[in-house]
């Protein structure tokens, strides 16, 4: 940056493009104001709010049950998570004990939900860098994930399947025997991924030292989830502060410590692995109860503030409740992992190339309508 | 002498990486059986969507064109995006008694969310989720339906 | 640490603010002027060691404005709320925590924007999601002319 | 007049003769250029409708789908389609854009891959000008479409088409030293520089076997630096989708998009023909000495055939490289060039120098 300030003027002229709000990169209406001098960025500003739907203010005039939908509508690749982060919240102001048949249920599906996030995460970020047809192959595998979540909850990605007090429904028979293939089958199919895009030399030269995140950068900028985590920074929120059935499983905490891009995508494709495990556990294992404790039907919380975390697939997902004793919160707010992880893009790409500038977006796997909400 | 190996040996893994990657879109190239493509509109009468597939609200009907719907507008209430709308109305019944009946469930496809509130809130189970899928009209207004067929009426029994 | 020595510990680094255990963490309640300076000396202190903010989250009270932190220590693994409450609706002002955690930095510009709290010494303070034409629509008093869902 | 599908000289001659017969030399050469421009601009069309075609039905099946299968049998018809629509879409004119310029872009890309269709031996007696320094003129002219792809993004007053076409014009200057220093390492091996008769010199084995190492070296180098220069995955910076939307040709669009489009498919052609002629003996059926049975089958299959199939082997290669890849950085695909092939191409050209001196070659 001091060569610039040296430069005779011309030099110092910006030339400043537009990506987005449409561009293919950009993954959703995410605008960034890039700065470059040639082909070296100098500055990214992010624009964001072009699907802001003010699903908190949105909150304020319905129900709880209610939410549970405006949640989904968030993060849509953790939807079943951000579900869970609600139900929890209310069901602990409630001081409701969920069925461990629920924990167990709500478990597997939030691992299927993270292992179809990150195939989708790979697929794209194929894509991003020029592999085209790794997008084929992680859409292949995920509708094999979405065939489930269809069976058993009705939607394939907006799956709305929990309530507070437990699930909409009881799990389709099927459940079980389907997942159990899916993870026979994606054990076999998940080193192809490797052999087609993590060796490939084109691939690690790309990433490795691109964006690179220190650990107390991380902690500083609140970084969580796979991001933070190849920062060395240990933030699983499965790990530190367990809910539902994840106190009950065995599982690696995935840390790396260089922080740089291909650390962060490595993130992603040993978490898939720990959540087959993760699901391997529990499948076999799911005890017999009430898939939902009777709630009242008007569902009002006491008096007070409640926050609960959960880890998406994307990092932590706080929910914020602020309630006045009535049948709607008096204050929602959702702290989502993605309007976290944008705010250091400009910190992380000063200094890159244009390309490293989209490898680097993509290895953050920023979901728009989450940042807006 | 150190960094001319390091420079070869950079350039075999390279390769060899390289020669991985090709050796799995080979392989998918060479066996047309794993195409996973849907022919859709070809092979639309296979196609067959789970039980619990959210595709719509409907109001079963049985053979007598009854239905359950009490009209108590429960799953109004319920609905988080106003897209049910339900116009009741009351009769005198063969008893003799007044009875609040449903003239007309208006139910918005366009504004619903299928997060299912409705079906879990009827009290007499009269609405459930349809299979339907292929929603696309060419206008608006037809995605607003009344769910009860005309000159329905509700089964005995159902309060 | 146990909760109750957590707010043992805060009400010896603030002595000025109203320290209050709730149902999951330590609350504290401090005046505005006070906020940046209690949570420097939270944030150094090695036996509170609140070295990441997870949440900012403006709020209406009605009558005040306000923020509330939610703050973490990644080193000892609790968390402790701060907030704080200002009587100015029409012009609020509280100081910025960007100096101490970046991440503050877009948290305050989401209040700004959607509460129209204003943050003292921010880096950059624009709006985020809503253009300049907006109001506040956090705000109770904010005023929704198309709200598809009031019946 | 004799025609055959194995030599076609006596049927040019033929032509050549009779016009000649009935017009003065000068109008002759002049219909016989007429005539070998429509018949490349028929075959341009023909095969540039199919490699599109071709790529999709590839890059289908490497990726579990089906490609194209809606138009036709098996989607054949479906880039015919694709044509039909490109020529009825809207030229939309772009603001503050060099009109002229822009105009001429396409053009320049496309006449350049055509001047270099002109120089290719498809059979025996089947080339529209047999140059004596046939290689040279195809590495002079095939770098010539840069200049339409550099003015297509200047004129384009657009800023990704600009960046594009910097990336394309630092991309082409450094990777036509290897496509040069490769062929030219095949030169020294044949002896010549006129293609007919590097065609001649294969007659007992293609030069990829008849060079040992040093061939095989140089067309791994040639397949690498021909994708690079024709713009295409994984060396497509100067479109580069995901970065640059489209790059150099973002604004254009119809029947100007389409000859960009075009030129692409006929550029990976021209490569790929030229691959064949010198390393896998152009139209030379395959000859093992001595087995004359053998031999006589394999020229029993016609010389366009053989030079055909061998032309969409290469082409297929670099589709499949293209749909396996991602893509380079612009740094790393010049670090690529000078750290990496240069040197070794000129290592290649002194080890081949070498072997053609000792006459290990055969």
């Amino acid at each position: 940056m001091e060569e610039a300030v040296k430069a005779p003027v011309a030099e110092q002229e910006e030339y400043v493009i537009n990506m987005g709000p449409q561009h293919p990169s950009t993954h959703g209406v995410l605008r960034l104001v890039v700065s470059l001098r040639g082909e070296i960025v100098r500055n990214v500003e992010p624009h964001i709010g072009y699907i802001h739907r003010g699903i908190e203010k949105m909150c304020e005039s319905i129900t709880y049950p209610q939410i549970i939908h405006l949640t989904d509508r968030m993060d849509y690749l953790s939807a079943h998570i951000n579900n869970e982060a609600v139900c929890l919240a209310v069901e602990k102001a409630l001081g409701i004990e969920v069925s461990d048949r629920v924990k167990y249920i709500r478990t597997i599906l939030s691992e299927l939900t993270r292992i179809q996030s990150h195939q989708l995460f790979w697929a794209t970020f194929g894509m991003d860098l020029g592999g085209l047809t790794c997008f084929f192959y992680g859409l292949r595998d995920r509708e094999m994930v979405l065939d489930i979540f269809e069976e058993t909850c009705g939607g394939r990605m907006i799956v709305s399947y929990n309530c507070p007090g437990g699930l909409m429904n009881d799990i389709h028979p099927n459940f079980q025997n389907r997942t159990k293939e899916f993870i026979k089958y994606f054990r076999k199919t998940l080193p192809e991924y490797d052999r087609l895009l993590t060796g490939n030399v084109i691939f690690q030269e790309r990433l490795r030292n691109i964006g690179t995140v220190t650990r107390e950068q991380a902690i500083a900028w609140g970084l969580t989830g796979p991001v933070g985590r190849a920062s060395g920074f240990s933030c699983d929120v499965r790990k530190h502060n367990p809910y539902s059935a994840y106190d009950r499983v065995t599982f690696n905490e995935i840390l790396y410590k260089e922080g740089d891009s291909f650390h962060r995508y490595k993130v992603r494709m040993d978490e898939m692995w720990e959540s087959m495990n993760i699901i391997e556990q529990l499948i076999d294992n799911i005890p017999p109860g009430a898939y939902a404790e009777k709630m009242k039907p008007v569902i009002k919380l006491p008096e007070g503030e409640y926050f609960q975390s959960v880890e998406t697939a994307r990092g932590e997902l706080g929910v914020y409740i602020v309630s006045d004793g009535n049948k709607n919160p008096y204050r929602v707010k959702f702290r989502s992992p993605n309007f976290v992880h944008l705010a250091p893009l400009n910190l992380m790409s000063k200094g890159a190339k244009i390309a490293d500038l989209v490898a680097i977006n993509g290895s953050l796997d920023l979901i728009i309508p989450d940042i807006d909400r | 002498m150190n960094s001319f190996i390091e420079y070869f040996r950079g350039i075999f893994h390279g390769l060899r990486s390289l020669l991985n990657g090709l050796s799995v879109t080979g392989k998918y190239f060479v066996k047309p059986g794993t195409t996973v493509t849907q022919q859709y509109p070809n092979k639309r009468k296979d196609l067959k969507m789970f039980d619990m597939f959210k595709g719509e609200v409907i109001m079963p009907h049985n053979g007598k064109n009854e239905h359950k719907c009490t009209g108590c507008g429960i799953c109004e209430i319920n609905c988080p995006n106003g897209s049910i709308e339900i116009i009741s109305a009351s009769i005198i019944n063969e008893e003799g008694k007044k009875q609040r009946i449903i003239d007309k469930h208006i139910y918005h496809l366009g504004m619903c969310t299928f997060c299912g509130l409705c079906i879990k809130a009827c009290p007499s189970q009269a609405i459930e989720f349809g299979q339907e899928f292929e929603h696309a009209v060419f206008d608006r207004r037809k995605l607003t339906k009344v769910l009860n067929q005309p000159g329905s009426r509700i089964m005995k029994g159902v309060e | 640490m146990e909760n109750s020595q957590l707010a043992a510990l805060a009400a010896t680094i603030a002595p000025d603010a109203q320290v209050v255990q709730g149902k999951q963490f330590v609350e504290i309640t401090l005046r505005p002027a006070d906020l940046y300076a209690v949570a420097e000396k939270l944030k150094n202190n090695s036996d509170t060691a609140l070295d990441m903010l997870v949440s900012v989250t403006g709020m209406d009270y009605g009558t005040d404005l306000g923020t509330v932190y939610h703050l973490r220590s990644t080193v000892r693994n609790h968390m402790i709320v701060l907030k704080t409450r200002v009587s100015d609706r029409d012009n609020p002002e509280i100081d910025s925590l960007c100096a101490l955690w970046p991440a503050a930095e877009f948290h305050e510009r989401e209040a700004y924007d959607l509460l129209g709290i204003r943050f003292r010494n921010h880096p950059d303070l624009r709006r985020l999601f809503l253009d300049s034409t907006w109001g506040f629509p956090l705000r109770k008093d904010y005023k929704d002319d198309i709200n598809i869902l009031a019946r | 007049m004799k025609f055959s599908l194995y030599d076609f000289s006596s049927f040019t001659a033929w032509i050549d003769s009779s016009l000649r017969a009935s017009m003065s030399p000068g109008w002759a050469v002049a219909v016989e250029m007429i005539l070998i421009g429509i018949a490349i601009l028929i075959f341009y069309a023909i095969v540039g409708l199919f490699l599109v075609y071709a790529e999709r039905k590839v890059c289908a099946l490497m990726q579990n789908r089906l490609g194209p299968n809606r138009v036709g049998p098996g989607g054949v018809f479906q880039t015919i389609a694709d044509l039909v629509k490109l020529l009825f879409v809207e030229l939309v004119p772009i603001k503050n854009a060099d009109r002229a310029l822009f105009n001429l872009a396409p053009f320049i890309v496309i006449i350049a891959s055509f001047m270099a269709i002109g120089a290719i031996p498809f059979a025996k007696g089947l080339q529209a000008i047999d140059l004596n320094i046939g290689v040279f003129y195809l590495i002079a002219i095939s770098s010539m479409g840069v200049i339409g792809v550099l003015l297509a993004g200047w004129a384009s007053n657009n800023k990704y088409s600009l960046i594009g076409a910097m990336r394309s014009g630092a991309q082409i200057v450094s990777y036509e030293l290897s496509v040069g220093l490769a062929l030219v390492t095949m030169v020294v091996l044949a002896g010549t520089m006129q293609l007919s008769e590097i065609i001649e010199g294969q007659r007992w084995g293609w030069f990829i076997f008849k060079g040992h190492i040093p061939a095989v070296i140089a067309f791994v180098i040639y397949i690498i630096a021909g994708t690079a220069e024709t713009n295409r995955g994984p060396f497509d910076l100067a479109e580069a989708e995901s970065e640059l939307t489209a790059g150099y040709h973002t604004e254009y669009s119809g029947i100007k998009f389409a000859f960009f489009f075009l030129a692409e498919y006929m550029n990976m052609f021209i490569v790929a023909a030229i691959a064949t002629t010198v390393f896998f003996g152009g139209w030379m059926p395959f000859h093992v000495y001595g087995w004359d049975g053998f031999n006589a089958v394999m020229d029993f299959v016609p010389p366009l055939i053989w030079f055909l199939v061998k032309t969409f082997f290469v082409i297929f290669l670099m589709m499949w490289l293209k749909w396996t890849f991602p893509r380079l950085r612009i740094d790393q695909l010049l670090t690529l060039e000078w750290k990496y092939l240069l040197p070794i191409n000129i290592f290649n050209l002194l080890l081949m120098a070498f072997l053609v001196l000792t006459g290990l070659h055969w």
